[in-house]
């Protein structure tokens, strides 16, 4: 089947009189895993709770699997959801926590105890199923709420940050799992977040949120070096892309951007169209995409203000055209504060912006 | 049938003389059922009215005879005992009629007065006299003569309960035997402001502050506590009904040795005729509303009078029985009645609403020293012009 | 995807049905008993209403009485003050005992009892047991008295001047438990680093308490606030056990009165009227609070 | 404060460093604060005791010995019979059986009224806090608005109301009226408890399937018991602790316990027998007393959870 | 000045029957900038409040400035300290949440305004004075708690967990923050964290905590790249150092770790003593690493289970040795589930330690 399983036409939702999301249309595939990132209180988890039910549509439309559930209850539109909260029922057992919504739905007996054996199997849980969830530590609370969605036997997986809550290390596990699981049961799966990390790890496609409206919605290899606009590109990547506002100057028939007097060649820079001169643009360079003390086209003189040494990599500080910049290196190669190195920029890898209309060029 | 009866008779005297009509009205086959509200009328009447209006009437209820069931009955919530009192003769054997007159409205009798009682009483402690060395008094102005000698033993002089209807009661007393019965008709029953304002009236405040000044230090509340302190002789005397009389016979004291009653305060011999009645709500049960008709013949029955009011201290409605038991300060009474020196008490001529506002005026007047009789006059005076 | 035609919008009214039936009571309680009764009753203090609710208006006639009549605005005098001291004592000692008891003292659960048990006794109760202790016959005055001191006075509830700070001691008896109670809860609430943060910067407790903690507990002051004083608007049953009035109506209080008026004096539009300035009062002081606190904020 | 350490500063040798105090601080018992603290908690705990005290001691004297003189004094000759008199036979008018009628009645009154008003108190919470509808709020203001009305003033209209209902004098009557006035306070503590709990918790169960009276029973009751407690207490304590709808919203053979109570303290025969009226008294507190000693705990707890939050 | 400026001595202490930390250690240089790291519930806080005289120590004693403060109030051990929470005084304005401590100590105005203005200005909050906490952002609230510790003009600055309340993208804005102020004021600071990538960015030195012990204290490249002991080796670096347990054996001469077969030779490992063959050992390498399809001393051959692009870089989980392992290469190097490639190991950067003692060898 190559038709969507998740479709959103023109959905507004409003608290009162404000307006969280303006006519907002979304398609996803029959198998795919979708992210939802934006900073806080844009709206994802408002778009989520819509598409599960829980939250009444101001306008608009909601389909799964082709079938408009726009005012069906959450149980009958074949999702499951997955909260950051876990939201485990505290008085029951795990096992009661998996049954629970099958009881509701009356289901037979055997056919509860299948699902409830099959999903503990899967997510590796049999041993947890008669402790209560004050008996389980973060991750496994976390795979019990997993559990919850999986034995509703649905169509389509919501996850509501489901990871941060957990620490660091537990993140990072669970994460994998996470992919793993959709590899295996290939279900469709919209997962909200606001980890850029998550995003980019378990997406087939990610939807860049702000206030309500999707900014962009492509692969994550595309959000990450072909941002469609300066939103995009600065709220994807840790540390951020460096930004240096400038102006495009012809400067001997070869293209530069001129930022405070010091020039950045355009030359291997993949422009969507003729960029004429005089126009007014932000340059983007990620941090891995500024190289030191390497040979490169323009070389640039900085002195080191801050070293962050990370473990396998190391960040690094530095005053450039005026402004501070950070530029990412190996963790084996150190600079103390105030060294002076050489910059280069890889500017084929780099992202031009139109500084009034903020979108690429 | 069951008949359940609400009153607030309370206090030892006071039951063992409801016992009487339980007694009397079990023996005609029916049954009462005692619905005793404590706390006075004050609190008993809201219940009862409560009731009546909430449709879950009792069988029957006590009222003070007058003005207070009035709407009840204008609302049709009250049976109609015409009939009763018809075969009966109630026109014929009750004495004074003044009491049926406050029965009947619009022609018909609506209720059932069973004693007549008296404010018109101080009671003294002939032991307290004696304490502090002075004769009993034989009047008003003895009294007040002699209440110096009593406050020099450590004697109230006169006890005055703390509710409000005590204060309230006691100046009424002070203005039929100090004013005079005149004046009490013209304010109450005409209610006649220049008269409430007149100098007879500037006496009768006068009198009243003595009685405050005479009154401190009473610190109780109940009327039946302010008694006792004259029974136990810690107080000189009380102006109270002559209800106060059940308590000293409960006590087991005799009129004349340890006590000594002054009708009229000694001064002015005449009583009014409060008392009580019973009211009976219209029931939907049959065989209820003919039990109601056979309470009613009952509780003025002869007999069941003489027993009920010997024991309640107070006089019977009916001027046909034969009161040999009374004490002496019953017959005093008895004496008065049939000599006609009688005035109807306030609660038949005045609304509950005036009394309620007379109340708390006394209470305050009685309560607050530093209130001239002048100002609690004008405030009267008020009251009366603005009573129904 | 051609669903347009059967996205139609449920009927509005059915949706979220069993809250709605589950409500019912709630509704009926509100609408019919507490805004019905009320405007019934606003309605009838325009009447001469006597012992039964009749339709013969009088206008203001029954409020001009009102606040023409001594004992009303002693009522209302006495409430003024019962109501301050009571709202000043009962937040101070209950929040000193809270803050008494948050010093990880030992035997926490005994004193909390200790001050909590009054709660679970009736106003009638209380009142008779203050009646009792406060009486000069027997109570503290001739106990001290019998000690020597023969010319102590102590008559809270026989000085009329006085007698409503003797109500008071009792009402504070009462009450103060479940002050300090809330008041608990709150100090618990707090954030444990705001403590620590005052320590580093050298603040004394008192200083902390006053300056840092007590502002912290806004919302905790309120709730205790507003119950507070809605038993103080209340207070009727306390006066009635401990003095009826007395001396004298030395120490009537507004429902007092209306109860008086409405059943005692058969007057039902005075009484009414009077029932009309407390809910004036009452809806002047709750009503923007009611609206802030629970009308204008949405849930998060 | 930094300078005067820093000039303090030595060259510290390790011997020196090995100086100096060690070990936990001392902290005497007696220290002025403690004096100061538990001396404060005493002294507040002897106000909150002396009445208890005063009614357990004097309940237990016979009339002599009161009017001798000092409520204070332990009973010289401790006796039972005021005790027995509040329970079986005081007087109030014909009815010689003191308290113990009222007692049943209070019981009967009090837990089918604890009962119904926690239920639908509870329910509203649940609705306000997790199923808000149009007005609801509206419908709730005006329910806290009403928690200040004084009673005495709404007795007219709910007779009008109980009477057009045909309840009037009826148990069930006297049950509504609890209910109604337990509504307002009742409901915002169950609101509050309930909007306190996750809010997920409450998306996940309907996602489950599960539908108004499902989520409540199966997922809010089990989880609500501190605020069951909290509820139970301040209603078991309210009604058995009412006079004035026990008797204005019945009829006598239902009056609960306190009016017993008031016609005995009321109803004076000669002297008030202070030790009999002590006795009625403590009977008359005991169920509250006790239901509140044994879930005392628990009702700390729960009005951290409903009430602070607000 | 070269003295230490903060010294723990046998420092114990228990919460009852609980021993939370026993007979502790540990020397901070004046000026150095400590990290106390370590997982939930070790001992972090407990050992941070131990020095601030918040908690009373069972045992040991505690020097500030070389002056036995064991017995001291906070106040006047010359200490600042910062929340994880903020802990500001939500009714007063920044301004007098920033004087109030000094306003107790009854400092004179000229002063307080002087110090209230210089930590206003190095912390870039003057436009903030004026208002209520509640009227800040989470970042700026955090400077102001920071600014509270710097009024109070300290010797040493406890900082417990300060940014764990913020979200990613602040918390590396205010981290880098945190190192200038340090660089600039040069105060001692102890900073506790269970956030390694802050300690490894922000530490002069890193003390590694487990249950209440210290387990390694050291700068931050050598705990990352010579972890002590298998645990501080698993706790740093993330995703974690793949661990093979295995056996040191002889083969043709040269020295190897032999895991279930597969063969890596430490000829490029920097022992420590000489390793008999027989032992059992733990071998952990690096995700960075491991090369893929690099020229390297032994060739590995594995499959592509999972493939977690994340911008930057791009972590695969492969299978080796019968166990699942992380590579991190380039973000540029994509590689889809299923690939097969070749993997060499760096043993030059590899930890070995002893399976018993769990020590580096
Ligand atoms: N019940 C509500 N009433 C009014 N406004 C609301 C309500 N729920 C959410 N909002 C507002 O809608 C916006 C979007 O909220 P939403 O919860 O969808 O954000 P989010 O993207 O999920 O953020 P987060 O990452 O913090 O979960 C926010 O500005 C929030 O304040
Ligand atoms: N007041 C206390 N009573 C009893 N045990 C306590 C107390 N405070 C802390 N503990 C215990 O001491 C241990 C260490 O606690 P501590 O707060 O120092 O951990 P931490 O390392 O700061 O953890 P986190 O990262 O969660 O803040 C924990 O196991 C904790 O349960
Ligand atoms: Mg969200
Ligand atoms: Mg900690």
């Amino acid at each position: 089947m190559n038709s969507n399983s998740v479709s959103v036409r023109d959905l507004s939702l409003s608290f009162g009189a404000v307006t969280v999301l303006e006519t907002l249309n979304l398609d996803v595939k029959d198998g795919e895993f979708l992210v939802l990132l934006g900073s806080s209180g844009c709206g994802k988890s408002t778009l989520l709770n819509c598409i599960a039910g829980l939250l009444d549509v101001s306008d608009g439309q909601i389909f799964i699997k082709d079938k408009n559930v726009t005012w069906e209850e959450p149980k009958d539109r074949g999702i499951g959801m997955v909260f950051q909260s876990y939201a485990l029922y505290p008085q029951m057992t795990v096992e009661g926590n998996l049954s629970f919504g099958l009881k509701v739905a009356k289901l037979p007996q055997a056919e509860i105890d299948k699902r409830v054996a099959r999903a503990a199997e899967i997510l590796q849980i049999q041993p947890l199923l008669k402790r209560k969830p004050s008996e389980l530590s973060g991750g496994q609370r976390q795979r019990v709420a997993i559990g919850r969605a999986l034995v509703r036997d649905v169509d389509v997986f919501l996850f509501d940050e489901p990871l941060s809550n957990l620490d660091a290390k537990l993140r990072s596990e669970l994460r994998v799992e996470i992919k793993r699981l959709h590899q295996s049961l290939k279900n469709t799966m919209i997962y909200v977040t606001h980890d850029q990390i998550e995003a980019l790890t378990l997406a087939d496609r990610i939807a860049v949120m702000k206030s309500g409206v999707i900014q962009q919605l492509a692969d994550p290899m595309t959000i990450y070096n072909m941002p469609e606009n300066l939103f995009v590109a600065g709220f994807i990547g840790s540390p951020s892309m460096n930004f240096f506002r400038g102006e495009i100057k012809d400067k001997g028939g070869r293209k530069v951007v001129d930022v405070n007097g010091v020039d950045f060649g355009m030359d291997a820079y993949p422009a969507r169209g003729p960029l004429e001169a005089g126009r007014k643009v932000v340059l983007g360079v990620r941090p891995e995409h500024v190289k030191v003390d390497e040979p490169g086209e323009e070389i640039h003189d900085a002195v080191v203000d801050i070293e962050e040494p990370m473990g396998a990599d190391n960040l690094l500080w530095l005053k450039l055209a005026g402004q501070t910049i950070s530029v990412r290196i190996a963790g084996s190669r150190r600079y103390a504060p105030g060294t002076a190195l050489k910059l280069s920029f890889d500017m084929s890898m780099a992202s031009i912006f139109d500084a009034a209309t903020e979108n690429r060029v | 049938a069951e008949l359940e009866v609400t009153h607030w008779w309370t206090s030892g005297g006071e039951a063992a003389a409801v016992a009487e009509l339980a007694k009397a009205f079990d023996a005609t086959g029916n049954k009462w059922v005692d619905g005793a509200i404590a706390g006075s009328g004050g609190t008993a009447r809201p219940i009862m009215v409560s009731r009546i209006t909430g449709g879950d009437p009792m069988g029957a209820t006590q009222f003070n005879h007058g003005r207070q069931a009035e709407e009840l009955v204008q609302s049709g919530l009250m049976r109609d005992l015409t009939d009763v009192a018809t075969k009966e003769h109630w026109k014929d054997i009750i004495k004074p009629s003044s009491l049926l007159d406050s029965c009947t409205i619009d022609g018909k009798i609506y209720c059932a007065p069973v004693n007549i009682h008296s404010w018109q009483w101080l009671w003294l402690s002939n032991a307290a006299f004696k304490t502090a060395g002075v004769e009993v008094p034989k009047n008003w102005d003895e009294f007040v003569a002699a209440a110096p000698a009593l406050e020099k033993a450590g004697i109230v002089p006169l006890a005055v309960g703390g509710q409000p209807w005590q204060a309230n009661g006691a100046f009424g007393v002070l203005m039929i035997a100090i004013g005079g019965k005149d004046v009490y008709q013209k304010v109450f029953a005409d209610k006649d402001a220049e008269a409430a304002a007149g100098p007879e009236m500037v006496k009768v405040f006068k009198a009243a502050d003595d009685a405050r000044r005479l009154s401190k230090g009473t610190n109780v509340q109940d009327w039946n506590q302010a008694t006792n302190l004259v029974i136990t002789g810690k107080a000189g005397g009380q102006i109270m009904g002559d209800w106060a009389q059940g308590e000293f016979q409960l006590a087991g004291q005799k009129a004349g040795t340890d006590y000594t009653c002054l009708p009229g305060l000694g001064v002015n011999e005449v009583i009014s005729t409060g008392g009580d009645a019973f009211y009976f709500p219209l029931l939907k049960d049959e065989e209820k509303s003919k039990a109601q008709e056979v309470l009613a013949s009952t509780l003025l029955n002869p007999t069941t009078q003489v027993a009920f009011n010997l024991k309640k201290g107070s006089l019977p409605v009916r001027g046909d029985v034969d009161l040999a038991a009374a004490n002496d300060c019953m017959k005093k009474g008895l004496d008065i009645l049939a000599k006609g020196n009688v005035v109807t008490s306030t609660d038949q001529m005045v609304s509950a609403d005036t009394q309620k506002q007379m109340e708390d005026l006394f209470s305050e007047f009685f309560a607050t020293p530093t209130m001239t009789p002048d100002a609690a006059q004008k405030r009267f005076v008020d009251i009366i012009a603005a009573a129904d | 995807m051609t669903g347009h035609a059967n996205a139609g919008r449920p009927n509005q009214l059915l949706r979220n049905l069993h809250s709605k039936i589950a409500s019912i009571p709630m509704i009926l309680t509100a609408v019919v008993i507490f805004l019905g009764g009320t405007l019934w009753t606003v309605f009838y203090s325009f009447t001469n209403s006597k012992l039964l609710p009749r339709l013969t208006f009088v206008g203001l006639d029954q409020y001009e009485r009102l606040w023409s009549a001594p004992r009303w605005l002693i009522s209302i005098q006495n409430l003024a003050i019962y109501g301050v001291f009571s709202l000043i004592f009962s937040l101070v000692i209950g929040f000193l005992l809270a803050a008494l008891m948050d010093q990880k003292i030992r035997f926490e659960n005994t004193f909390r009892t200790i001050f909590l048990y009054p709660f679970a006794l009736s106003f009638i109760v209380t009142g008779l047991v203050w009646q009792w202790i406060l009486n000069p016959e027997f109570g503290i005055q001739s106990v001290v008295r019998s000690l020597g001191w023969s010319t102590f006075t102590f008559d809270p509830l026989y000085n009329p001047s006085i007698v409503i700070y003797g109500i008071l001691i009792a009402a504070l008896w009462q009450g103060t438990g479940l002050v300090m109670c809330l008041m608990l809860a709150g100090l618990r609430g707090i954030d444990e680093d705001i403590w620590k943060a005052a320590r580093v910067d050298g603040i004394p407790m008192w200083k902390t308490y006053l300056f840092i903690i007590i502002p912290m507990m806004r919302a905790v002051f309120i709730t205790t606030l507003v119950i507070i004083a809605s038993g103080i608007v209340r207070v009727y049953d306390l006066v009635v056990a401990q003095t009826s009035g007395g001396p004298g109506i030395a120490s009537e209080v507004p429902a007092k009165y209306v109860y008086d008026y409405m059943f005692q004096a058969q007057n039902l539009g005075q009484g009414f009227a009077a029932s009309t300035m407390m809910l004036i009062t009452v809806a002047i002081i709750i009503v923007p609070w009611a609206y802030l606190e629970f009308g204008g904020r949405k849930r998060g | 404060m930094a300078d005067t350490i820093s000039l303090k500063t030595t060259a510290a040798t390790a011997g020196q460093l090995a100086a100096g105090p060690r070990g936990k601080k001392p902290r005497p018992m007696f220290s002025p604060r403690n004096i100061m603290i538990y001396g404060a908690l005493i002294f507040a705990a002897a106000y909150y005791l002396l009445p208890l005290y005063v009614m357990v001691v004097t309940s237990l004297k016979g009339m002599p010995e009161i009017r001798l003189g000092n409520i204070f004094s332990p009973p010289l000759e401790i006796t039972f019979e005021p005790w027995v008199k509040a329970w079986s036979s005081a007087c109030t008018g014909l009815n010689c059986d003191g308290l113990s009628r009222g007692f049943w009645n209070s019981v009967r009154i009090t837990i089918p009224s604890t009962i119904v008003s926690i239920a639908i108190a509870s329910i509203n919470g649940y609705a306000l806090a997790n199923w808000r509808f149009k007005g609801a709020d509206l419908f709730f203001t005006i329910l806290i608005v009403g928690a200040f009305i004084p009673y005495q003033v709404m007795i007219y209209p709910i007779v009008i109301v109980l009477r057009e209902m045909g309840l009037y004098g009826s148990l069930t009557g006297l049950i509504i009226v609890h209910t109604i006035f337990g509504m307002p306070i009742l409901t915002l503590l169950f609101r509050n408890y309930f909007t306190s709990l996750p809010e997920e918790l409450f998306k996940a169960a309907r996602v489950d399937g599960a539908g108004f009276w499902t989520i409540y029973f199966r997922i809010m009751l089990p989880m609500s018991l501190p605020i069951f407690v909290v509820a139970m207490i301040l209603q078991v304590t309210g009604i058995w602790n009412d006079f004035l709808f026990g008797v204005v919203f019945t009829r006598p053979e239902y009056y609960p316990m306190t009016v017993q109570l008031n016609n005995i303290v009321n109803s004076v025969q000669g002297v008030k027998e202070y030790n009999v009226n002590m006795a009625a008294t403590i009977l008359t507190g005991a169920v509250p007393l006790i239901v509140y000693f044994v879930s005392g705990r628990l009702f700390v707890r729960g009005i951290a959870a409903g009430a602070v939050k607000g």
